[in-house]
C-alpha cells in the first residue's frame, strides 16, 4: 500500500526532519508510527497525502506516485485517504455534523445517506448529542474525536492518523483505537502516529520508530 | 451540474449569512462605490442636458440680399434643414427687422423713415443645437452659406457655442475618466475586500483543500459569495440613492428654479439600474474569482 | 509614554510588514479613495476658475445721458468702481458708439450722417467677475445706476451671467456632495479594512488579551498600522495622480486649447496634499480604533 | 490560593459543563486535574484566568474575587498568572522568541532581561535552537513545549496547565513535569490538567477527578 523509499524532507538547510526513511506498509496492516518530540512523524504522514513534498526519494501509495500526480489528481486522491491531523484541522464556521458530512459530500454521495452515514460514524466516536454544535463550544477530545469521526465517515483504503488519542482519556483511547482495528479488520490500511506507549502496548501491532528523521528501529 | 451550482449558492448563502459581520462591510464597500457610480452617472446626464439646453438657444443668422429671389430663399432654408445641428429656423422678414429696430432703438427710428428704402435686410435666424461635431460642421455650413446666391452675410456666435460645445465635451471626458476610476476602484476594492474575508478563512480552505474537495468544490461558494455580496450592495446604494435624491430633490429644485429648467429631477433609468446591480455582481463574481485562484490552491 | 508609543509603531510596522500580502490591499483601497478624491479636488479646481473666467466677459452696460455733466459721470464711475463684482471698465463715447453703429451697420451709415445730432448715447462698458453673490448685488446695482443723475439706461445680459453663477454654484456644490460621500466612503472603507484585517487577526488579539497584555498594548499597534497604511495609501495615490496627470495633461490641453484659457494644468497645491495625507492617516486612525475597539475586548 | 466554591458553567441549558464544583488548593499546592473528555476540566481553568464567566458560584483566586474585576484588572490578574492552553495559542506573527518575550514585554520587564530570562527558558522546554522559528514551523510537540516556555517566563505565582503533555513523548512529559516541580518547590501554585495516569502515578501529588462537571473524587 505504502512504499516510501530514500524519502529525504529539508527546511531550508539546517532542519532537516526526515532523513533518507525507507519504508514498506502493506496492504491491510496496522502499524504505529513513534517516537519523540519533531522525530518527523507529522512530516511523513503530510507526504503521504501531498501535504508537503519531499526534498528527494519516492513516494508511491497505492500504486500512484505522489510526486507525479497532477493537481486535481492530488484531490481525488485525498478523498481516498482518512486524515486525522495532529491540529483537528476542523472548519470552524461548520458544525459538527457538516464537517464530517463534507467529507462524503464531496464524493457525491446522495443526501440521505450523507446524513444516514454521519450520523452512525459520529454515534461511533460518542458525540451524536453535538451533531449542531460548532468546534469552537467542543471540548479538545470532542474536536480530536470529530476530526476522527471525518477520517473514518467516507471509509477509506488507508487512514493515517497523527497523534489521534493525545486529547483522550486512556479508556477513550482504547475505544478509538477499537474503531481503527474495526477498520483494519474490514481491509483498511491503517498507520497511526503515537507517542503512547501504553497505548501501543495494548493494541500490539508492528510499531516503526522515527527519531531524529531516521527509522531507529525498522520493522 | 444543477446540484453544484444549488451547492455553490447554497453554501455561498450559508456563508455569507454565518459570517455576516464580516459580509456586512464588504457589502456596504460595494455599495458605495455604486453609489457615488450611480451619483455622477445622474450628475453627469442632467449636466448633459442642461448644456444640450443651453446651446439650444445659440443662434446663426442668415442674412438675405434683397434682390433674393424666392428660389434662392428656398434653396439656402433647404441647406439649413439639412444640417442636423439646426433644430429650429426663425423666418425675419424686411420689413419684422425694421420694427425691431424701431423698438430697440427708439431714438433712430426717425431717422430710418427718412431713409429712402428700408434698410434692413430679411434674413433667417437658426437655432443651433450643440452636438460634439458642430463646431467645425457649423464653421463648414456658415462658409458655404455665405457663397449662395441671396445670401448678404453669415453670422453666428461662436463664441459661445464653442464653449458650450466643448465644456459639454469636457464634461463627458471627466464623467468618462470618473466613472472608469470608479469601476476600477469597486473592482480594486471588491477583490480586496473578497480576499481579505478569504485570507480570514484560509484555514478554512486549507482544511478545505487537505480533505480532498475539488478545486470547484472550494471555490464555487465563494464566487457566488462575492456575488451575492456584490448584488445585495448595488441594491443597497441604488435604495440609498433614490432616498437621498427624493430628499434633496426639493432644495436642488430650489437652487435651479428658472435657472436650469430641469424638469423633475430624473432618476436612474431602469436599464441602468439594471447594468448597475449586473455590474456590481460581475465585479463581486469576479473579485471571488481572483481572490478564490489565488487562495486556493492544491498545495 | 515614548516607550509605549516607539513599541506602538514597531509592532504596528512590523505587523503592516508581516502581514504586506493584506496590507497592501487595504493600502491600495485607501489609496484609491485619496486618488478619486484628489482628481476631484483638482478638477473642481479648474472648472471653478474657468467658470470664473468665462463670467469674467459677462458684461454691463450703463448708457449716460446726452446731458450728463461731468461730475455725473465720474459719479457713475465711482459707483461702478465701488462694486467688487466690476473687474474693468470701458468708456464708451457718443462718438465712439456712432462709430461703431456705422461699422456693424454700414447700409445705415447714410442714415446716420444725416440724423440732426448723433443718437448714440455714450456708455461705460463694465466686465463683470462672478462671485455667488453677484446676481442680487448687480440686480441692486442696476437699479440704483438707472436712478442716478446723468444715467439714461442700464442693461447688462443677466442671462449668461445668471446660468454662469449658478453653474459655478452647482459645480460647487454637486463637488461639495461628491467629496464628503467620498470621504465618508473613504473612512468607511478603511474601517471596514480594518477591521476585516482585525477579524482575521482575531486570533491574535484574543490570545495577546488571554495572555493579560493591557488593551492599549493590543490595540496600539492596530491603530498604528491604519495610520501606517493610511498614509502610505496617500502618498501613493498623489504620486499616481501626479504621474497620470503628466501623462494626461498634453492630451487635456490640446482638448481645451484656446476654449478654457486654463494656463498650465494645475496640480494640488502643497497644502491640499498634506491636507490629503494628514486625512488619510487620520482616516486610518480612526478605522483602527474603532476595530480594535471592537474586536478587542477583555472578555 | 484558589477558591472555589459551588461553581456551575451551563451552556445554553442543556449542557452543564460544571456543575456545582467546590475545590480548595492552597498556596504552593501542586494539584492534578483529571477526568473524561469532555468532564469539565478546561472550562474550569478558563473560569480561573477569567476567560469564562461562572453561571453560579464563586471564584477566589490570591484574595480576588475574579467575578468582581474591571477589565483592566482582569488582564493585571492574567500577567501574574502562567496558562498552558490546551490548543496552545500562539501568536501565528510573532517567532518563537517573541511569543514567549511578550509575556515579559507586557510586565515592563527591561529590554535586556527580557532577552535574557527568555532564551533561558527555551533552552529549559529544548527548544533554543528553534526560537526564530514562526509556530507553523514547529512539529505539534515543539508548539506546546513554546506555550509551556511562555506560562513560565514570567514566574507567575499560579500556573494553570491544561493538557500541557498531549503531545509530547513519555520521556519529554517527564522533563517538563520537572520543571513543573522545580516552579513549585520555588512556592508557585500548580494546576496541571492531564488525562496521563502513568505521569499522574509517576508524579505522585494530590489529584482531584472530575466527570460530567462534578467532583467525582474530592480530595
Ligand atoms: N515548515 C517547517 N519549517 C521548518 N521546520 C519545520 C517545518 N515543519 C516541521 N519542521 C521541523 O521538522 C521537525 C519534524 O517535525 P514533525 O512535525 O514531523 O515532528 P513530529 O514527529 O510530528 O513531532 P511531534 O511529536 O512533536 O508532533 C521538527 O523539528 C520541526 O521543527
Ligand atoms: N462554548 C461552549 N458552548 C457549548 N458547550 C461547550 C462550550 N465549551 C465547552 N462546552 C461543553 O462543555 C463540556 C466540558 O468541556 P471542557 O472543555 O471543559 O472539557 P474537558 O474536560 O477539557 O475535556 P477534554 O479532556 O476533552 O479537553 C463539553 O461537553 C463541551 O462540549
Ligand atoms: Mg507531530
Ligand atoms: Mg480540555
Amino acid at each position: 500500500m505504502i512504499d516510501i523509499d530514500g524519502l529525504s524532507r529539508r527546511y531550508g538547510g539546517a532542519i532537516s526532519a526526515l532523513d533518507d526513511v525507507t519504508l514498506h506498509v502493506g496492504r491491510g496492516e496496522f502499524v504505529f508510527l513513534t517516537g519523540p518530540s519533531g522525530a518527523g512523524k507529522s512530516t511523513l504522514l503530510r507526504i503521504l497525502i501531498g501535504q508537503e513534498v519531499p526534498t528527494s526519494g519516492r513516494v508511491v501509495v497505492d500504486g500512484k506516485d505522489l510526486s507525479a500526480l497532477k493537481p486535481a489528481d492530488i484531490q481525488r486522491y485525498r478523498r481516498t485517504v482518512g486524515f486525522v491531523f495532529q491540529d483537528f484541522k476542523l472548519v470552524p464556521r461548520k458544525t459538527v455534523f457538516e464537517n464530517v458530512m463534507f467529507a462524503l459530500r464531496i464524493l457525491g454521495v446522495p443526501d440521505v445517506q450523507q446524513r444516514r452515514k454521519t450520523f452512525q460514524v459520529l454515534k461511533w466516536v460518542g458525540l451524536q448529542h453535538r451533531a449542531t454544535a460548532y468546534p469552537i463550544e467542543l471540548s479538545g477530545g470532542e474536536q480530536q474525536r470529530v476530526a476522527i469521526a471525518r477520517a473514518l465517515v467516507n471509509e477509506p483504503v488507508l487512514v493515517l492518523a497523527d497523534e489521534p488519542t493525545g486529547n483522550l482519556d486512556p479508556d477513550l483511547a482504547i475505544e478509538i483505537m477499537d474503531l481503527f482495528r474495526d477498520m483494519n479488520a474490514g481491509g483498511t490500511t491503517v498507520l497511526v502516529a503515537t507517542h503512547d506507549r501504553e497505548l501501543i502496548r495494548r493494541v500490539g501491532r508492528r510499531t516503526v520508530a522515527l527519531d531524529h528523521g531516521r527509522i531507529a528501529r525498522p520493522a | 451540474m444543477i446540484g453544484g451550482l444549488t451547492y455553490f449558492v447554497d453554501e455561498g448563502w450559508t456563508s455569507f449569512w454565518r459570517g455576516r459581520g464580516a459580509s456586512i462591510l464588504s457589502l456596504l464597500t460595494i455599495a458605495i462605490a455604486v453609489f457615488v457610480l450611480g451619483l455622477l452617472l445622474i450628475v453627469g446626464g442632467h449636466a448633459r442636458r442642461t448644456i444640450d439646453q443651453w446651446s439650444r438657444s445659440a443662434e446663426l443668422s442668415v442674412y438675405l440680399a434683397d434682390g433674393a429671389t424666392p428660389d434662392e430663399r428656398s434653396a439656402v432654408e433647404r441647406a439649413l434643414r439639412a444640417e442636423p445641428a439646426v433644430i429650429g429656423i426663425d423666418v425675419v422678414s424686411k420689413a419684422q427687422a425694421l420694427a425691431r429696430f424701431r423698438r430697440d432703438f427708439p431714438d433712430l427710428a426717425p431717422a430710418t423713415a427718412q431713409a429712402p428704402d428700408n434698410p434692413f435686410p430679411a434674413s433667417f435666424e437658426v437655432r443651433l443645437g450643440a452636438s460634439s461635431a458642430s463646431g467645425a460642421a457649423l464653421d463648414r455650413l456658415a462658409a458655404r452659406l455665405a457663397t449662395m446666391p441671396g445670401v448678404a452675410d453669415v453670422r453666428f456666435d461662436r463664441r459661445w457655442l464653442d464653449r458650450l460645445v466643448s465644456l459639454g465635451e469636457f464634461v463627458r471626458w471627466v464623467g468618462f475618466g470618473l466613472t472608469a476610476i470608479l469601476v476600477l476602484a469597486a473592482a480594486l476594492t471588491v477583490t480586496n475586500v473578497v480576499r481579505l474575508s478569504m485570507h480570514a478563512r484560509r484555514d478554512e480552505i486549507e482544511i478545505m483543500t487537505l480533505v480532498g474537495a475539488p478545486m470547484a468544490f472550494i471555490r464555487g461558494p465563494f464566487v457566488c459569495e462575492g456575488m451575492i455580496q456584490g448584488g445585495l450592495g448595488a441594491v443597497l446604494a441604488l435604495g440609498a440613492l433614490y432616498a437621498g435624491m427624493a430628499l434633496a430633490a426639493p432644495h436642488l429644485s430650489a437652487m435651479a428654479a428658472g435657472l436650469f429648467d430641469l424638469g423633475a429631477i430624473r432618476f436612474l433609468s431602469w436599464t441602468a439600474m439594471a447594468g448597475l446591480v449586473a455590474g456590481a455582481m460581475a465585479v463581486g463574481c469576479l473579485g471571488g474569482l481572483v481572490a478564490a485562484w489565488r487562495t486556493a490552491r492544491p498545495r
